[in-house]
Formats: C-alpha cells, sequence, structure tokens
C-alpha cells in the first residue's frame, strides 16, 4: 500500500514543521512578539474576563487614501469582493471626516467596536451575537438565522449579512450564505499570540492592539497618556476601539 | 331578538372556487420567489447591507400589527360585553390568527436561515425584544385559538369573558412587542422612541378594523347573506375613530422629534427632503390613507357599506405607506456616527441609502397576504365562523321593526 | 379468484426484479491518513457530530483550539484526492463526508460556511505576524 | 444464530405475515355481500364523485372531521406525521436514495415529536373521557402504547443514543437483496426493530386494517344512484 504510505510520511513532515514551528515561536516569541500582545494562551484554556481586547487608532498618522489595513483583512479572512459593493462585506473601511466648520479632514478605519454593551448582542433573538469573556464581540453563525436585526440595532454599520454563496473560505475564518458576520479582532491570531492582520498591516503605526485591563500593555500606557474618545460615546456602550486626534 | 347563530358557507359556488384559485396562484408565487430569494441568496433582492430590511419586512409586520388589530371586534364584544358585535366574535379570532400566521410566514421566510427555524425556537436570547416577540407570536395563536373554542362550542361558552379577557391583554402586550422592535433600536435616529409602542398599537386598532371590514363584507357580498344598516354604521365609526387617533399619535412622534435639535435632520429627510418617504409619508399615508377616508366616513353623506368597504381598502394601502416610512425611510436616512462632520467611505456613509424593492420580495410579501385570506376563506368554509346575518333585527337589542324603517337587509 | 392471482404474479414479478445477483450496495469508506482516529472508530460513527457539535461550541465561545475534535483536523486527515491530485470538495460523491451522508441521505450544514477542502499549505504556517 | 441472522429472518417472515395476513383480508373485504345501497347523503352521484369523497376520506379524514373535531385533530395530526415518518424511512431501503426522500428528511424528523403528539392525545382521549374508557378494551390501548413505543424508541435514537444508520442501511439493503450485512448491535435499534416487527405480525389481526377497510365502507364507496341502476351484489346476485 504505497498510497498509505506516502500519507503516513506527509502526516510525519507536517508533525515536524509543526512541531518546530512551536518551538520556535517559543524560542523566539519573547524578543519578536513583545511590541504585540501577551502570551499566547494555552489551546486549551477558556478565555476569561480577566483580559479585555482593545484597539486605539491614531488618526493623525492615518492617511488619507491608505487602505492597507482594509487589504490585509481582506487576504486575511479570505473576503472577497463581488463587484456590487453594497452587497459586499466590509469587516474594516476608511472613514474621511470633514468638519463642516471648520473644514479640517481626517482619517480613519472604522471596525466593529466590540462594546462591551454591545446592542446586536442585545437584540439577537437566538443569542448568535455574542461578547467572548475577553471582550471580542463575534457571530456564532451555527445558530445565526439571518434575521439581521443585529445589523439594525449596531450604531457603527460594523455588520454585513452574506448575500451570495461562498466557497474556499479560509479554515480559520468560516463564513457562508444567510448569516451576519463583522470584524472578529482576528481572533484566530489573538488566540495563538498575534495582533490582528490590519494592526500588522499599518505601517503607519496607527494602530495599537493589546490587553486594556492590563495596565503594563502599550495600549493601556498610550489610553493613560493621550486624550481618546468613542465614537457615539453618548450611547454609553464602553467600546473596546478607542479613536484619538479626530 | 333571535340568537346570532354562524354558519359554514356552502364554497361550492364558482366565484368561491376562482377565490381560491387565484389566493392559491399567489401563495404559490410568493413561495416560488422565497425559494428563489434563498437559493441565491439575498443579492437577488433589492435588500443589501444599508437596507437591511425591506418589503418582505414592510408587508409582514403590516400583517402582524393588522393582526392584533382584528381581534378588536372580538374583544369588543367578549371584554367589553357589545352585544351587537358577538356575532362577529369568531370571524375577528379567526382573521386574527390568519393575519398573525400570514405575517410570520413572510418573516421566517426572508430569513437566512429559515431551514433554522428551530434554532430559533430552541435557543433564545431574553434580553431581545425579538425573542420575546417569538413567544408573544406563538403565545397569541393558542390564545386566540382556546378563545374560539371557547366561543365556538357551546358547553365552554362559560369561559368566553375570560379567555376573551386574556387574548385582549395578550394582544396589547403583542403590539408593544411589535413596536418595541423598532423603539429598542438605540443605534437610528428614526426609531429608538418609546412612543413607537402606543403608536404601534393605535395602528393596530385602524389597520386591523380595516382588513376586518373589508374581509366581513365581502364576504356578505359574496354570500348573500344580509347585513343592516346598525353593523355598517358601528363599523363606519369606529374606523372613524381609530384613523383620527394613529393620526394623532403620528403627529405627536414628529412634533416631539422636531423640538429636539438633534433629530432635524431626520425629520426634515422623511418630511421635506426624503423623495419616495416624503411621498409615501404626505400623500400614501396622510392624504390617502388618512385624510381621505376621514371625509369619506364623515362627511360624505352616506353610510353605506361600499363607502366603508372603500375606506377601509384606503386605510389599508395608507398602513402599508406608513410601514414603509418607517422601516425603509428609518434606514434609508444615514446613521449620525459623527455629529458635525461630513462622512465618506466606500460604504455608504454619509449618504442616503438606495433601496430598489424587487420582483421576488414583493411577490413574496403578496403571498403572505394572500395566504392569511386564503386561510379565512378555507376557514369559513369549514368552520362556523360567519354569522348567518347581520340585519338589523338579528344583532340590533334596541331594533324595533316600525322605526327601522326599509333599511333592513340593503347591504346585500 | 382473479385477485390472488393476480397478486401472485404481482409477487413473481417483484422477485424477478430483485437484483439478487448483485451484492448489496454498501459505502467504502476512505481511510484517513495515519493509524488510528481521534476516538475509537465505532464511537466515531455514530458520535462524530456530538463531539464536533462541542468542539464548535468550545471554539467558538471560549476560545478553546484544542485539535482532538477540530472539524479542521478531520478535513486534514480525511481529505480525499480526485483525479487531479487535489482533495475533493464536499460537492463530489467520493468526499470523505459525503460518502455516508449520501448513502444516509442526512444533510450536512458545516460546509455552508467551513471549507469541506484542507487548506493548501504554502509556506507552512508561519504567515503570521 | 446471530443477532444479525434472527432479525433477518424475523423480517422475512413479518413481511409475509404482512402481506399475506393484509391480502387475505382484502380478499375478505372485496368478496363481503354488500346487500343494499347505504351511502350516507349527501352522496355523490357519480363515480368520480365517489373517487372525489374517498379522496378527502383518504386525505383530510372528512367525516371524522364532520363527526369530532378533537378525535379528527390528533387522529389526522398522527396520520400525517406517519406519514411524513414512513417516508423518511425510505432512505435505508433506497439506493441512490429518491430525490423527494431528501426533501422531505427535515419535515420528518420533527413529524416524530408530532406523532407522538397525536397518539398522546387519542390516548388520553380513552383515559380521561369516561364514554370512550368505558368501551376502550385492552387491545386499543395496547395498540396505541405499541405505536408510541415506537415513536419514542425511534425518537430516542436520533436525540439521545444514536445507532450506526451507515450500517443499519446495509442491512435493511442486504435483506432486499439477499446479501446479509451484520446489524448494530445498539439496544434502542434492537428494541425499535422488535417493536415494528411486533406491528407487522399483528397488523393483520388488529383495528389498524381500517386502512385498507376504509376503501369498502359501503357507506363512503357508493354511488347514491339506486333509481338509476339496479343494484345487484353479494348473496342478492345469485
Amino acid at each position: 500500500m504505497a498510497n498509505n504510505d506516502t500519507n503516513i510520511d506527509q502526516y510525519r513532515r507536517r508533525f515536524l514543521e509543526r512541531s518546530t514551528a512551536v518551538l520556535a515561536a517559543g524560542v523566539i516569541a519573547p524578543g519578536v512578539f513583545l511590541h504585540t500582545v501577551a502570551n499566547a494562551r494555552p489551546a486549551d484554556e477558556a478565555v476569561t474576563s480577566k483580559v479585555r481586547w482593545g484597539m486605539l487608532v491614531d488618526s493623525g498618522k492615518c492617511k488619507t487614501g491608505c487602505d492597507k489595513c482594509v487589504k490585509a483583512c481582506e487576504v486575511e479572512n479570505g473576503l472577497t469582493r463581488t463587484g456590487r459593493p453594497e452587497i459586499d462585506a466590509q469587516w474594516i473601511r476608511k472613514v474621511t471626516l470633514k468638519n463642516k466648520q471648520t473644514g479640517h479632514t481626517t482619517s480613519l478605519p472604522m471596525l466593529c467596536q466590540h462594546c462591551a454593551e454591545p446592542p446586536c448582542v442585545d437584540v439577537c433573538p437566538t443569542g448568535a451575537s455574542f461578547k467572548r469573556a475577553d471582550g471580542i464581540v463575534l457571530v456564532d453563525k451555527h445558530i445565526c438565522i439571518g434575521c439581521r436585526y443585529c445589523m439594525m440595532a449596531c450604531p457603527y454599520k460594523a455588520r454585513s449579512f452574506i448575500h451570495e454563496d461562498i466557497t474556499d473560505q479560509k479554515a480559520h475564518a468560516p463564513r457562508g450564505k444567510g448569516t451576519v458576520e463583522s470584524c472578529t479582532f482576528c481572533v484566530h491570531r489573538v488566540d495563538k499570540g498575534q495582533s490582528p492582520a490590519c494592526v500588522s498591516a499599518c505601517d503607519e503605526g496607527a494602530m495599537v492592539f493589546g490587553d486594556m485591563n492590563d495596565p503594563q500593555s502599550e495600549i493601556s500606557q498610550r489610553l493613560r497618556e493621550v486624550q481618546s474618545m468613542e465614537i457615539r460615546g453618548d450611547l454609553g456602550l464602553n467600546l473596546g476601539v478607542r479613536y484619538q486626534g479626530i | 331578538m333571535k340568537y346570532p347563530v354562524c354558519r359554514e358557507i356552502e364554497g361550492k359556488s364558482s366565484a368561491y372556487v376562482a377565490l381560491l384559485v387565484i389566493l392559491g396562484g399567489l401563495v404559490a408565487l410568493g413561495l416560488g420567489a422565497a425559494i428563489y430569494m434563498e437559493h441565491q441568496g439575498h443579492h437577488v433582492t433589492g435588500m443589501n447591507n444599508q437596507i437591511v430590511w425591506g418589503m418582505p419586512h414592510v408587508f409582514a409586520v403590516f400583517l402582524i400589527v393588522a393582526a392584533s388589530g382584528a381581534l378588536n371586534v372580538a374583544s369588543i364584544s367578549s371584554v367589553f360585553g357589545k352585544v351587537v358585535y358577538k356575532p362577529l366574535a369568531p370571524l375577528s379570532g379567526l382573521l386574527a390568527i390568519a393575519l398573525l400566521v400570514g405575517g410570520l410566514v413572510v418573516l421566517v421566510l426572508d430569513l437566512g436561515h429559515p431551514d433554522r427555524l428551530i434554532v430559533a425556537m430552541t435557543n433564545y436570547n431574553f434580553k431581545s425584544i425579538f425573542a420575546w416577540n417569538i413567544f408573544l407570536y406563538n403565545g397569541f395563536l393558542a390564545v386566540v385559538a382556546v378563545y374560539l373554542w371557547m366561543l365556538m362550542e357551546r358547553r365552554m361558552n362559560t369561559y368566553t369573558k375570560a379567555a376573551g379577557m386574556v387574548a385582549f391583554v395578550w394582544r396589547l402586550i403583542l403590539t408593544t412587542g411589535t413596536g418595541s422592535i423598532f423603539g429598542f433600536l438605540v443605534a437610528r435616529q428614526f426609531y429608538d422612541a418609546a412612543i413607537m409602542a402606543p403608536m404601534f398599537i393605535v395602528m393596530s386598532f385602524s389597520f386591523g378594523l380595516a382588513v376586518f371590514i373589508l374581509v366581513l363584507f365581502v364576504s356578505f357580498w359574496g354570500t348573500g347573506r344580509p347585513m343592516g344598516e346598525v353593523i355598517v354604521d358601528r363599523m363606519r365609526s369606529l374606523l372613524s375613530l381609530f384613523v383620527l387617533a394613529v393620526l394623532f399619535l403620528v403627529a405627536i412622534f414628529h412634533v416631539t422629534n422636531l423640538y429636539a435639535t438633534e433629530h432635524h435632520g431626520i425629520e426634515s429627510f422623511i418630511l421635506r427632503d426624503g423623495g419616495i418617504y416624503t411621498m409615501m409619508f404626505w400623500v400614501g399615508y396622510v392624504f390617502v390613507g388618512s385624510v381621505l377616508p376621514l371625509l369619506l366616513l364623515n362627511f360624505s353623506g352616506s353610510s353605506r357599506s361600499e363607502v366603508v368597504a372603500v375606506s377601509a381598502g384606503l386605510v389599508i394601502l395608507g398602513g402599508l405607506a406608513m410601514m414603509y416610512v418607517i422601516i425603509i425611510g428609518g434606514q434609508a436616512y444615514p446613521l449620525v456616527m459623527f455629529p458635525g462632520y461630513e462622512v465618506v467611505s466606500d460604504f455608504s456613509d454619509g449618504v442616503v441609502n438606495v433601496y430598489r424593492p424587487s420582483l421576488p420580495e414583493i411577490l413574496l410579501g403578496m403571498g403572505g397576504v394572500a395566504f392569511a385570506l386564503t386561510i379565512v376563506a378555507f376557514g369559513v368554509k369549514v368552520l362556523r365562523f360567519l354569522p348567518l346575518s347581520l340585519a338589523d333585527k338579528d344583532i340590533d337589542p334596541h331594533y324595533r321593526p316600525d322605526t327601522a324603517g326599509g333599511a333592513t337587509a340593503s347591504g346585500a | 379468484m382473479p385477485g390472488v392471482r393476480i397478486m401472485m404474479r404481482v409477487a413473481v414479478l417483484l422477485f424477478l426484479v430483485t437484483p439478487v445477483w448483485a451484492g448489496t450496495p454498501v459505502p467504502e469508506i476512505p481511510k484517513g491518513k495515519g493509524q488510528q482516529c481521534v476516538e475509537d472508530t465505532a464511537m466515531m460513527r455514530t458520535n462524530h457530530m456530538e463531539f464536533i457539535l462541542h468542539q464548535r461550541d468550545d471554539t467558538m465561545h471560549r476560545g478553546i483550539r484544542t485539535k482532538k475534535h477540530s472539524l479542521k483536523e478531520c478535513i486534514e486527515c480525511h481529505a480525499v484526492k480526485g483525479d487531479d491530485g487535489m482533495p475533493v470538495s464536499v460537492e463530489s460523491p467520493k468526499h470523505f463526508c459525503s460518502v455516508c451522508h449520501r448513502y444516509a441521505a442526512v444533510s450536512i450544514d458545516c460546509f455552508q460556511c467551513h471549507n469541506s477542502k484542507p487548506e493548501i499549505k504554502l509556506t507552512g504556517d508561519r504567515n503570521g505576524q | 444464530m446471530s443477532l444479525s441472522v434472527i432479525y433477518a429472518l424475523l423480517f422475512y417472515a413479518a413481511t409475509l405475515v404482512l402481506v399475506i395476513g393484509v391480502a387475505r383480508k382484502i380478499a375478505i373485504y372485496s368478496k363481503t355481500p354488500q346487500p343494499l345501497k347505504i351511502p350516507t347523503t349527501p352522496a355523490p352521484l357519480t363515480t368520480s364523485g365517489v373517487v372525489w369523497r374517498m379522496a378527502k376520506e383518504v386525505a383530510v379524514f372528512q367525516s371524522l372531521f364532520k363527526s369530532n373535531k378533537w378525535i379528527w385533530l390528533f387522529g389526522w395530526l398522527f396520520h400525517v406525521a406517519l406519514a411524513l415518518v414512513l417516508m423518511r424511512h425510505l432512505r435505508y431501503v433506497t439506493e441512490p436514495v429518491w430525490f423527494w426522500v431528501n426533501w422531505v428528511q427535515p419535515f420528518g424528523k420533527y413529524a416524530g415529536f408530532a406523532m407522538l403528539a397525536g397518539l398522546g392525545g387519542l390516548w388520553l382521549r380513552r383515559i380521561v373521557v369516561d364514554r370512550v374508557r368505558y368501551i376502550s378494551s385492552p387491545s386499543d390501548h395496547l395498540m396505541l402504547l405499541l405505536l408510541m413505543a415506537i415513536a419514542v424508541s425511534g425518537l430516542a435514537m436520533k436525540y439521545v443514543d444514536h445507532t450506526d444508520i451507515v450500517a443499519l442501511k446495509g442491512f435493511m439493503l442486504g435483506l432486499m437483496y439477499f446479501d446479509w450485512q451484520p446489524l448494530p448491535g445498539n439496544p434502542l435499534l434492537i428494541t425499535h426493530l422488535s417493536l415494528v416487527l411486533l406491528l407487522m405480525f399483528i397488523f393483520p389481526i388488529s383495528k389498524l386494517l381500517h386502512a385498507p377497510g376504509l376503501f369498502f365502507s359501503p357507506t363512503r364507496n357508493q354511488t347514491d344512484n339506486p333509481r338509476e341502476v339496479r343494484h345487484v351484489a353479494g348473496w342478492s346476485a345469485k
């Protein structure tokens, strides 16, 4: 059974590959990942509310016309364009603001704000919209019935409905017709101890990602130092995404 | 005065068969549209990521609101003890069930995953008004079914009042729940108002009664059963009162909004600059759906059943227009995320969202209406829902032959 | 009795058309990689959906990403190659899941969202950071 | 003898008993004289009218609906659910599975519960309603209980303790191809199959014969034309 042997060989090779990758990560990580996030949690350990993932966007550093974060998100999560923007999935988008009085313009990325009190979670009839203990707001597509009430409730237009059949999804980002989706903070990367794809892609350093509950984390330090705001702060939703320089 | 009796209709006339065939055809078209939408995905509809609820929701919410209102006549008879309405109670209950089922079918078939209906029935998030509504809708069907049982089986008649009371309270809560679907949306400028719930309740009175009047009159004309002036006049004044009440609450809603600077944007959009939505509001709802019927009902100098029926039809059209304004218009106006800023993006930020209703959506909505009417048409054939006579001498406790003149049986 | 005669004829006819010569159609379940599945085979045959379901909720809601019962690993290990040497999707009757699910007429919802083919690895698993 | 062989033989025996037993009953019914014209009025005047009337009897239990709404509700619920459940079970004896069976599948799943609800209602009636309890014989209760036990064991396999349905289908197909395959030894499955076998054995001597019997009811299957056509049947024919 030659076929079987090659299978086993492949299996071994992959196993070795992975072990070395893990080993390498373990050795290099403390140095390389220092500026990203805290150490990765073991795979069999559940997330806890001791951590709250958050993001700080410095709109002063965000360039008008630059959409590297948007592109990185599309590549990472396998979002494809249909040619009809009104039904395209948009997990992160670039928004340009112009002050009506002063004419001052600002550019910034808008994404799911990962509220501590998310309206989408409140209104979801089945509980498919939920907030993970570590503050990441997700859609459990297994029980999403596609009613779109969360899209009605979201103050940030952060959610998209999948209007067509999708094939060849990324294994880490399952998505399918008839369900609602939104930015996951690249939860699959975060669980591995990495930053979201958009943050990694931003050369300008306009985005900082980290644990807002850890006073030592970069994001906490920055939030202490600079003046930041929440979009539609009047709603009191306690957002996981903060903006600086609007 | 004779005890009012309901009887099945014979249901063998070619007109009846034709009615069933037409309704069946519409239901089939609606079902086909739903299958098409589900198979292709929602990109074949006019709905998109900006206008997430469209035509199906206009029809569904209208039907659901009208359903609870259709129960009014039964409530007036059983809860408030008005004898004249007693023979109408069974039809009122049947229509309530039929309209709700029709609306729910549309709502469910529009879901991204109608196949997961069981998920919606087994997974509840009790903070969601939507989840509560699932309970309220199913409960309403059960409560009204029990009420009909008490009403229609003689040995159960003693419980009619109690069951009618439960059904009445239930329907008020139900419409509160439906209104709150919009009232609880903090994100959107046009919703997020507590007045949504009472406004929906009053709307249900008006729209539900309008549908009831049309169904009642048409079935009486069709079966040639006698209908007197008393009932027509009662329907006339009741509808007139409800239409006025809705107009009042809608006015309050907009005036309150106009007082707050924060809401000036959305109000000027709906009332002045919104194009189709402004038209729908002023021409559709205010003129065709309210002013015209009020004039017809009160100043046409006639209380003939045809006039009342036409008015009821206009109220229904106005109601659909109002639903369109609330549901689509409310979404078309851009979300205000950055007050004081002009917002531009490649994701329709800061612009009025465009919605073009597609044929499948409309067919699905019409299919729901047809399905509700099919239930009624079939129901009156197999069970005793429809009164044999609504002639004055049969229903009016104060009837005296000498004063009634030649007015009896004028409607037939 | 004409009725009985007709029935006997029908019975004989039925017996004749029954394809006795053909063997019972049973699914040929493709072998996975490695020696042994993550659970006992009989257990997997009756309860794989429970394992996957449990893992799905753990991963989704609690962020537990162990590999033992993960759908991704099922797909990796049980990929079946088509004529072109590439793994086939669930649309193909040869797909590991399809073989039995078609036989038993049980629909699978997983692949509306999940990819039914393993990810093509170009440079291993290290395109992060 | 192994379990598989025992059950294979039992299935052949049960099928023979069911088919021959019911066929024999049908033969008896067809020979039973119908000396008089007794269609209940209003009755159809033509043969096509009779066909329509029988169709309504079979599909919606029309005369039951007219006589008793509650029995109709539970009875009809049970029968329709049973039909769906049976269609769902066709997947075990067809390969490839007929396309429409795939469509029926999801509905058949929930029909199991509806079936149980219908049976429960019918049984409750035999317990709660005095007059009905008085005329209920043990066999009336036992038939309902048998059907309920079949439904419960079937649902339990779907929702509690799964069985290897691929192997089960192999076994069922094996019976049809006379090429026996092993039967999975899951206790619930064995219970379910045993109860179904029991049902098959007693069907030809049970009240369930109302299924074919319905078609032989003179009050339903006769045309109301005694003046137009001379009625000749049974002993009066000689």
